[in-house]
């Protein structure tokens, strides 16, 4: 437990130490929220209806580069072997990393509603909600991402081998949160947000346990 | 790896078999009441789409298999169990696709089976793209196990997402409604499909343990292998 | 028969078609210090991360400190410290962070002295990204003393460093010697490691090509070539 | 929709023909493409021994 506890704060401290590459990801997220509306015109009521679905496309896009970023540091000067050679147990390390990474997302995810509450006109008075849907989507996005980052950090074509494991695995969890976010804010008549809400959920429970279990042979040599 | 002929003898039976279920269903059997003849391609797409998930379910042991116990032998059929599931996934969702066009008049049908096949296409397709990328045997081997795991763990989440998502678009569609007298070219088909696969599945491993075999150094010197009493 | 602090039996580990290290068999008297010599390429550094459980072997086996590298990593990686090429640290971070989390994930508490020992106190605060290749190497040796270890394997441990550099790798080596720490240095100083250490290995391919007292390895061994 | 519920689908055959020719142009394909890759992988590593 202390071990976690080591390794949360040294993952907290390194996002700190590097939080300009953290508003850089939301400038990329909230520019591709700009772009998705000029793919659908300036048709008010098109866009709020999609809102849900730009939101988590924008941070799904943008959660490959702040996981890929979270691993370049432990890649470097071979940081992460240094601990594991300590030795560190490679359970915390991965705990940490993907609690620090789902913190980044949510705050990442938190940031662009009011950018998609403005430009699609896309609110909700049901903000405690909101929130608790994004935090569960950004679970489902940093447990088997922080993994594949892991895994992809030390390969050559990283960039696109992320995403290109990593959307595939998703898609129960962006079905999952864009349909919930959508209840919330287009209102939710026949009252399905318990249901989206325990699939992400599920999602969640299945891949924080089973990639801890398998983080260990994903980094030893 | 295994030396003998029996790949090729399996995959010419499957390959006989579907020659004889697909001139039965397309020649002989009856047509359906409703769909006419596209119900037809049931005969070739619901074979695939069976055999497809068989194989990828073959991965998923391998690939327990070779993370619990590990062994070139199993990476191997690893390999060879992604690409086959890979190509049958892809085969599933153009039949899909050929099919939903004259059904439901559009290119694709969000049917639940039909878009989980499509994901596992990506899924496994990434992990094909991952087992290229990685140099080092061993960690392609373990990397890909991984992977492979974690993608087959998601099947019943997606499907379920999927159906939930879908189920508001339209009912869901069932396609094979399969009578009785319908269902022999089915089965014909099922087998010669999982014949044909069983055969390339098998070929195929021994050429991917051909190439690790090429790809890494010749066995350790003489003295250290005696020691060792030829380890693997 | 003295107790053996690392031992390997016909240790192999290959890359692709070659063999970095073949057949080594090796025994290293606990509490000796030991020179590592051979060319660039000779399997040096591959062998130091093997016995440091960084790298896993091919075939054969070794232990170090009585334990297996295989079977049992974490009692061996408790005993041992190696200093490398790579120097294990967050560039992003501080030097007394970088020590900070290591000692953390040690469970022990952070010497604050250690930085100053090492020539660091006044670079302390600044990110590791804004040090030089030697500063490195110093925090990298800060580091391995933070360890406390019963087996310490320096790679090349002088590459980078300068003079004074020079005088406190030879006070920490002196002071490793003192309590009875078993240390293997792979260097290309010959004449340094002669001074330094009790005993020489010589690698060349992969293989153990010489192995006895330092003062007698041949001094135009084939990798013995560079002068300080 | 275009009939598929109002009654037989007409015609159809097209399809039924392009789903059954993509069928074996794609298993025959991989079908061979492996015995090719194999043989010729045989073959290699006869001459390399």
């Amino acid at each position: 437990m202390s071990q976690f506890v080591a390794a949360l704060r040294k993952d907290l401290l390194l996002q700190w130490r590097t939080r300009s590459q953290l508003v850089a990801v939301f400038v990329f997220g909230a520019s591709a929220l700009l772009l998705f509306s000029f793919a659908i015109g300036p048709n008010a009521a098109a866009l709020r209806e999609f809102a849900g679905g730009f939101l988590w496309l924008a941070l799904l896009l943008a959660s490959t580069l702040a996981l890929a970023d979270s691993f370049e540091s432990e890649m470097a000067q071979h940081a992460l072997e240094g601990l594991l050679l300590l030795p560190a147990d490679p359970r915390a390390l991965y705990y940490g990393k993907a609690v620090a990474n789902l913190l980044q997302l949510t705050l990442l995810g938190a940031a662009l509603v009011p950018v998609m509450v403005v430009l699609y006109d896309a609110g909700t008075a049901r903000v405690p909600a909101l929130l608790g849907i994004i935090v569960l989507g950004a679970a489902g996005l940093s447990a088997p991402g922080t993994l594949y980052a892991a895994m992809t950090a030390q390969v050559r074509a990283r960039n696109t081998l992320l995403p290109l494991l990593l959307f595939p695995l998703v898609v129960p969890a962006l079905l999952g949160a864009v349909k919930a976010t959508s209840l919330l804010i287009l209102g939710d008549p026949m009252g399905q947000l318990g249901a989206w809400t325990m699939l992400l959920v599920a999602f969640d429970a299945i891949y924080w346990s089973l990639c801890g279990l398998v983080f260990e042979r994903v980094v030893e040599d | 790896m295994g030396k003998g002929v029996w790949p090729f003898v399996m995959a010419g039976l499957g390959l006989a078999l579907l020659a004889w279920g697909s001139t039965w269903g397309l020649a002989f059997a009856p047509r359906e009441a409703y769909m006419g003849e596209v119900q037809r391609i049931m005969y070739v797409h619901v074979p695939t789409a069976w055999n497809a998930m068989l194989v990828l379910t073959f991965a998923f042991a391998c690939a327990l298999v070779s993370l619990l116990r590990g062994g070139w032998r199993w990476d191997a059929r690893l390999e060879a169990a992604i690409e086959a599931g890979v190509v049958l996934s892809g085969l599933v969702c153009i039949q899909g696709s050929i099919w939903a066009r004259p059904t439901w008049g559009v290119w694709w049908d969000w049917d639940p089976r039909l878009t989980t096949t499509a994901v596992l296409l990506f899924a496994f397709g990434g992990i094909l793209a991952l087992r290229q990328f990685v140099d080092d045997p061993v960690k392609r081997a373990v990397w890909s196990s991984v992977a492979v795991v974690i993608a087959y763990v998601d099947v019943p989440l997606v499907y379920f997402s999927v159906r939930w998502w879908n189920s508001l678009h339209q009912l869901q569609s069932t396609p094979e409604t399969v009578s009785r007298a319908f269902h022999w070219p089915l089965r014909i088909n099922a087998f010669g499909v999982l014949f044909l696969l069983i055969g390339l599945v098998e070929l195929r491993a021994r050429l991917a343990f051909l190439r690790r075999e090429a790809e890494s150094a010749p066995p350790p010197p003489v003295r250290v292998a005696e020691a060792l009493g030829g380890v693997r | 028969m003295t107790t053996l602090a690392v031992e390997t039996i016909g240790l192999s580990r290959r890359y692709g078609r070659r063999w970095a290290l073949s057949d080594v068999s090796l025994g290293v008297p606990a509490g000796s210090v030991v020179m590592l010599a051979g060319r660039n390429g000779s399997g040096k550094s591959t062998l130091l991360r093997v016995l440091a459980t960084a790298l896993r072997p091919d075939h054969g086996s070794a232990r170090v400190a009585g334990h297996d590298v295989r079977h049992e990593r974490d009692q061996v990686r408790r005993q041992v410290a190696l200093l490398g090429h790579h120097s294990f640290h967050y560039e992003a971070l501080t030097a007394h962070e970088n020590l900070e989390i290591a000692a953390s994930f040690l469970g022990r508490p952070c010497d604050p002295g250690l930085l100053a020992r090492v020539g660091l106190e006044e670079r302390a605060d600044d990110p590791v990204s804004s040090y030089s290749a030697g500063m490195r190497k110093r925090l990298a040796l800060a580091r391995v003393l933070l360890q406390d270890a019963a087996v310490v394997l320096l790679d090349e441990p002088y590459g980078e460093l300068d003079p004074p550099g020079f005088a406190l790798l030879d006070r920490v080596i002196a002071e490793l010697r003192s309590r009875a720490a078993t240390v293997i240095m792979a260097t290309h100083l010959v004449e340094r490691g002669r001074a330094l250490c009790d005993h020489a290995l010589l690698l060349e391919e992969g293989r153990l090509a010489w192995s006895g007292e330092a003062a007698l390895m041949p001094a135009e061994a084939p990798g013995g070539s560079a002068r300080a | 929709m275009n009939g598929a519920s109002a009654g037989v689908i007409q015609g159809g055959w097209e399809f039924v023909v392009a789903a059954y020719v993509a069928s074996a142009v794609i298993l025959l394909g991989y079908a061979f493409s492996v015995f090719w890759r194999y043989r010729r992988a045989r073959s290699r590593r006869d001459t390399a021994l």
